[in-house]
């Protein structure tokens, strides 16, 4: 008797559990849009920051009386940061839930596998993070990119050597061994010396999360480069510039590229050490582009903690979404892809045209800014008309402060 | 009837996606079938043979690498470098075994996982043949998901047949002797240097093919993905020791087991607490759903602790223990 | 030519000698005793012969061939097989697949490994058990299995290490009844056993040693009379005592 | 010669740290013959505690040693009692089951770490972290000097107690010969929870150590258990003075491939050493240096 009344209670124990499966399946209907984010694994503090920033955007935007009267339902699915993960998910997000569109996509190994699903399935996809420079040079007209690719974003530092700091001539480029800092140094060597007319007189990779650089560091030293280029994470970056500090390293520019340099993390963790230091950004709080500053702050205020690019460039990817659901003739993939084709509009990321230039098509184009640790701030100083404050250059040495 | 299962479970597997049209679902079989030939090489290197190898990821991405660089640097098909991945996979299994099979136990276990960081760093650092962590890049031949499904059940069903086959032979003896007792085997006639070559050949092969399955199905590889040490090392132990160390049919319960909770955690127990959160309206179920979703690795890593301490055989090996447990097997335990 | 022959075997540990300088022939078709006290280096010989330890120089010859530092399987393939003094069951697998894996080592076919291993379970009076997994058998059915699997490798010279050590009195009857069963069929044995009673029935000659060291070789009569093995035997007496 | 000398500082001065962690690793290898995968994790655990006692306490790191050890040493303790000893009555067919436990503890640890503190890079600042002095024209970087002092005091502190206390020559007993030490009366049991414990603490303080000069996430384990196991096999299982030179080695052979062969092989310059240490030195430098 007791065993068929615990038989019993299991299968009721089941049947409930499906229950509540089938509940799920019938939920709000809004307008569907499938967001692909690492929100667990290594890269998850990045995905949450573009988490929360798609959902402050998509609240903003529903509050404000969503897409023609409708609700932007996102439905954020987890990649793990790993392709065959994300795969999954983008599956999931086309197959089940039938979204009208797709957004986010954080590394390009993920963003990847996750694309070519997308253009098969005919349902358009707007990058906002992946950044390897193949995802827009397909010819996939159901991919479109909002951040610039890995190659471009030393540009807007090509022009302070230019027109500034012209007696640099040798460079030192230190990488990691990421897609960032791989095709990143790649691209700017080729730039110093096919159109820059600098001597790179070393490049070098590394490990990221690496002990001491001081290895490395000291080689650096002892062939006395003007300018110190570096790609590197918030983290790798701290420690570059502190074991600089600590070995009396002084060449006349210590440039970042882009990524670690910018974030308030590396102010934290480097200190005073962090002063003057330079770096090619897309995005901080600073640029001169409208709400920038607006969408920093709002984001402070709501979840307590900074953002930075990535958040930025969520935010930004989630307004395109709808302005491109408003403009679509229909709400079917199709519709959508040819209003996303025709965006031109204003973001706190900067301007958003998809155009075609080089191989690329559907592809975003956008200035970079040279930015640089100034008081603990850290201010926009090229190009000259949007800077923010007045650079100091050349690199004041550590033992002279 | 458990002489037939095999069959019926052949049979299911084939008119799968003649059932189940979806992508979504046909993807996570595509998974599970490459995951089963993962874990079929796993446990004929450790589950026979017994030595335990921490390194799958290297002949995984060896694999893998092969079929991407056939494509991008030979312009030949990446599908005939299935063969030829798990050639390389050998090739790198070969020295690699040759050198430290003088190792035992976990010193072997060690020697595996040194190898796996190392193709990874080679993979990382050679630039100029892989592209480092820019990845490979390659268009992949179908759209449809169904090719992929038969091509991979065609490996598994392979895979599963090929080690059964193998352990019912000489070879199958030997590798178990190895493992129950290497001084034994030896003098009994087993060259057991040999022999373990053998065994981490036919592991190194399989992993390498699907390795190659993988290149050509995801169309992107990087160092990390196919080189990394958990999502592919550490995942094909779970596979292995979750469906059942030395069976057979272990690497298939343990391959679709370990793809399911996976799915299951990501999407919150299948959008059970989600559901929940919306029929009960309580914001501590949603945020519990969003912790619940963020705990797949702590799940995976209990997971290892408990199935270890309880199922040290997994699944298949420990199945008396299992269906002692469950109130449906209720009857025959009565009996007893 | 010589049946089998061991010249000047030395073997250091670090810088303790334990086997030195050992030398010992065996005929075809004998029971060969090596008798000595704990630790005199009786399985250090059986683990040079069998070259678990390579020897530190001498050598050893199996029919008019220099078989020193041939690997250990080899060594099984050129017919000599042992056993092991601490048993090492092939636990996981049942008696007879233990038998059959030994059996490979001469049969060519699946098939004919099982019947070599079938016959040889039933020679050896292990049949009955052939469907219980190995690490599940009293320990003198495992003493059994032992020289069951050696004999699968169809040896003419097989090894046994304590064979007779931790049975009780009648299985003690049926070792030494299958120890003679087996050198029936011709194959030559050479016994290390620490239990006097049964080495000296079973053995056509003795070969002593201590120390590493030979003591005394001859008839058991005449080596159980040697003064040198009975200070051997009476100061590991005294030290136990 | 300045590339060089200033090369040689910075191998010894991490080689001094990496010999405190891989003295841990020494003994829970030495006494339970099993490689404790899970060592950088626990060392992972033992920063964060560090972390925590500066951040909301406002302890320095280096009285922080005195939270991050007992903590550490009470984690192994259960660890060791409640996971890995049950393992040796469960039936496997894997040998290695407890390496695998202790992988599975590694991913357990980082994944609570997770949780309480999310991926966030943690660092703590302290006055000294960037200070450093200079000898000659030779850089020495304040904390890391201070931390290979405070290491080579522990590592002559365990030399005391492993040799000179009843409780450190059980475990070198029971590292050496384990049958032995259980017929002479030593409680195995008892001392693997122990010895456990004193790995676990050991790699604390190289943690807490760490902590000023260095940053934190919850994956940074992966990499240290990697070099752990690297400087034990260098050493020689269960040898506390081949541990340290074992670290020692690494640390130069980092530095100095950094240097003259190239940063990106970093890691990899370790993992060659090691293997090839495996093959052709299968005792490490306990060969040679018989300790």
């Amino acid at each position: 008797m007791m065993r068929k009344l615990r038989k019993i209670t299991f299968i009721l124990f089941l049947v409930g559990i499906l229950g509540v499966f089938l509940a799920s399946g019938a939920l709000a209907e809004g307008i569907k849009v499938g967001i692909i984010l690492p929100l667990t694994g290594k890269l998850a503090k990045f995905g949450e920051i573009e988490k929360k920033s798609f959902d402050l955007a998509f609240e903003e935007i529903n509050a404000a009386g969503g897409v023609n009267g409708k609700r932007i339902d996102p439905i954020i699915e987890d990649t793990t940061g790993k392709p065959d993960v994300g795969r999954s998910a983008i599956e999931k997000l086309i197959a089940r839930d039938k979204v009208v569109m797709v957004g986010g996509g954080y590394s390009s190994s993920v963003t990847w596998a996750t694309i070519a699903v997308a253009q098969q399935r005919k349902v358009p996809f707007l990058v906002n993070t992946g950044s390897a420079d193949k995802i827009t040079e397909q010819g996939w007209e159901y991919i479109f990119r909002l951040n610039p690719p890995v190659s471009e974003y030393p540009k807007g530092f090509a022009s302070f050597l230019q027109n500034v700091a012209t007696d640099v001539k040798t460079v030192a480029i230190l990488h990691e061994n990421t897609l960032f800092g791989q095709s990143g140094s790649k691209k700017f060597k080729k730039q110093c010396e096919k159109s820059l007319g600098l001597d790179v007189i070393m490049k070098e990779g590394y490990e990221a999360g690496a002990v001491d650089f001081k290895p490395l560091l000291v080689k650096v030293k002892s062939k006395k480069p003007d300018l110190v280029y570096m790609v590197s994470y918030i983290m790798d970056a701290a420690m570059l510039i502190r074991q600089s500090k600590e070995l009396n390293l002084n060449p006349k520019l210590f440039v970042g590229g882009a990524a670690g340099f910018t974030l308030p993390e590396f102010q934290k963790s480097t200190g005073a050490a962090g002063e003057y230091i330079f770096s090619a950004t897309l995005w901080t709080p600073s640029v001169p582009y409208p709400g920038a500053k607006r969408y920093f702050d709002k984001f402070v205020a709501r979840y307590g903690t900074p953002t930075e690019y990535h958040g930025a460039e969520a935010y930004a990817a989630a307004y395109v979404i709808a302005d491109a659901l408003k403009r679509a003739k229909s709400l079917t993939p199709r519709a959508v892809r040819d209003a996303l084709a025709e965006t031109d509009m204003m973001t706190v990321f900067g301007p958003v045209k998809f155009i075609s230039y080089g191989k690329k098509t559907q592809q975003n184009r956008l200035p970079t800014f040279l930015v640089q640790w100034l008081n603990g701030k850290l201010e926009t100083v090229w190009p000259k008309e949007v800077s923010t404050a007045k650079y100091v250059y050349p690199f004041p040495k550590w033992n002279e402060r | 009837m458990k002489r037939f299962a095999p069959f019926l479970l052949l049979v299911i597997l084939i008119l799968f996606p003649l059932l189940v049209r979806d992508d979504y679902h046909q993807h996570l079989m595509i998974l599970v079938l490459m995951w089963v030939v993962i874990g079929a090489g796993w446990n004929v290197i450790a589950g026979y043979t017994g030595q335990v190898s921490f390194g799958d990821a290297a002949f995984f991405g060896t694999g893998a690498y092969t079929a991407g660089l056939f494509a991008t640097k030979l312009s030949i098909s990446p599908w005939w470098a299935m063969a030829a991945g798990g050639v390389a996979a050998m090739a790198v299994a070969f020295p690699f075994g040759w050198i430290c099979f003088r190792l035992r136990g976990a010193y072997f276990a060690l020697a595996t996982l040194a190898l796996n960081e190392v193709m990874r760093h080679i993979a990382t650092i050679w630039e100029d043949l892989t592209g480092g962590m820019v990845g490979i890049l390659i268009i992949q031949t179908f759209v449809s998901k169904v090719p992929y499904y038969y091509i991979a059940l065609a490996l598994a069903v392979a895979a599963v047949i090929g080690v059964q086959a193998v352990m019912g032979s000489k070879w199958g003896y030997y590798f178990v002797s190895i493992r129950e007792d290497q001084d034994a085997a030896e003098s009994l006639g087993i060259d057991t240097h040999l022999y373990k070559m053998i065994s981490l050949n036919i592991a190194a092969f399989l992993t390498g093919m699907a390795g190659s399955l993988y290149m050509n199905y995801m169309g992107f590889i990087d160092p990390e993905v196919v080189f990394s040490l958990h999502d592919i090392s550490i995942m094909a132990i779970l596979v292995g020791i979750v469906g059942g160390v030395g069976t057979v049919y272990g690497p298939v319960v343990g391959a679709f087991i370990m793809v399911a909770v996976h799915e299951f955690f990501r999407t919150g127990f299948f959008g059970f607490f989600k559901g929940l959160a919306a029929l009960t309206g309580s914001q501590a179920i949603t945020t519990l759903a969003k912790y619940v979703m963020q705990a797949h690795v702590l799940g995976f890593g209990i997971l290892v602790v408990v199935v270890i301490l309880v199922l040290p055989n997994g699944i298949v090996g420990d199945w008396k223990k299992i269906t002692g447990w469950l109130p449906l097997g209720g009857g025959r335990r009565s009996a007893a | 030519m010589r049946f089998f022959e061991v010249k000047n075997l030395v073997k250091y540990f670090g810088g303790l000698a334990a086997v030195n300088d050992v030398s010992f022939e065996v005929k075809e078709g004998e029971i060969f005793g090596l008798i000595g006290p704990n630790g005199s280096g009786k399985t250090t010989i059986f683990n040079l012969i069998s070259n678990f330890h390579s020897p530190t120089s001498g050598s050893v010859l199996f029919k008019g061939r220099d078989i020193t530092g041939l690997k250990t399987h080899r060594i099984c393939k050129a017919r000599i097989a042992r056993t092991f003094q601490v048993v090492k069951p092939l636990g996981r697998m049942t008696v007879l697949d233990n038998v059959v894996a030994a059996a490979f080592s001469r049969a060519k076919t699946k098939h004919e490994a099982r019947d070599l291993a079938m016959e040889t379970l039933e020679f050896c009076g292990l049949a009955h058990r052939k469907d219980m997994l190995a690490k599940s058998l009293p320990i003198g059915e495992r003493k059994r299995l032992e020289i069951t699997r050696a004999m699968a490798t169809l040896p003419e010279l097989l090894l046994l290490d304590e064979t007779a050590a931790g049975l009780n009195p009648s299985e003690l009857v049926e070792a030494i009844d299958l120890i003679r069963k087996i050198r029936e069929k011709g194959v030559t044995i050479i016994i290390v056993e620490h239990i006097m009673k049964v080495i000296m029935t079973i053995s056509d000659r003795i070969h002593a040693i201590n120390f590493g060291r030979t003591i005394a070789e001859g008839t058991p009569g005449e080596v159980a009379n040697h003064p040198a093995v009975i200070e051997a035997y009476l100061g590991e007496a005294y030290a136990r005592g | 010669m300045e590339v060089f000398l200033q090369t040689l500082v910075a191998g010894i001065l991490k080689g001094g740290l990496y010999g405190l962690i891989g003295i841990g690793m020494t003994l829970i290898m030495g006494v339970m013959g099993i490689i404790n995968l899970a060592h950088g994790q626990l060392m992972m655990v033992g920063m964060y505690i560090t972390f925590v006692c500066f951040h909301y306490l406002g302890i320095d790191p280096y009285f922080a040693l005195l939270v991050s050890m007992p903590a550490l040493f009470l984690l192994g303790v259960a660890i060791q009692k409640y996971t890995l000893n049950p393992l040796i009555e469960v039936e496997s067919i894997l040998p290695e089951n407890q390496v695998l436990m202790t992988v599975g503890i590694g991913m357990v640890l980082t994944e609570v770490a997770r949780f309480i503190f999310s991926s966030d890079y943690k660092s703590v600042q302290t006055s000294y972290s960037s200070s450093s002095f200079f000898i000659g024209e030779i850089s020495f970087s304040l904390a890391l000097t201070i931390a290979f002092f405070i290491a080579v005091a522990f590592t002559l502190f365990m030399f005391w107690f492993l040799l000179r206390t009843d409780l450190g020559r059980s475990i070198r007993a029971t590292a050496q010969d384990k049958d032995a030490a259980l017929l002479m009366g030593v409680n195995a049991q008892r001392i693997t929870i122990l010895t456990f414990g004193i790995g676990s603490a050991l790699v604390a303080a190289a943690g807490t150590l760490l902590m000023p000069i260095y940053y934190l996430f919850p994956d940074i384990g992966g990499p240290f258990t990697r070099k752990a196991f690297v400087i034990t096999i260098l050493g020689g299982l269960g040898s506390t003075v081949g541990a340290i030179f074992g670290g020692l080695t690494l640390g130069l052979a980092e530095a100095f491939g950094a240097t003259y062969i190239g940063m990106a092989f970093d890691d990899m310059i370790g993992l060659v050493i090691f293997i090839l240490v495996l093959i052709f030195l299968p005792s490490g430098f306990k060969r040679i240096t018989k300790v």
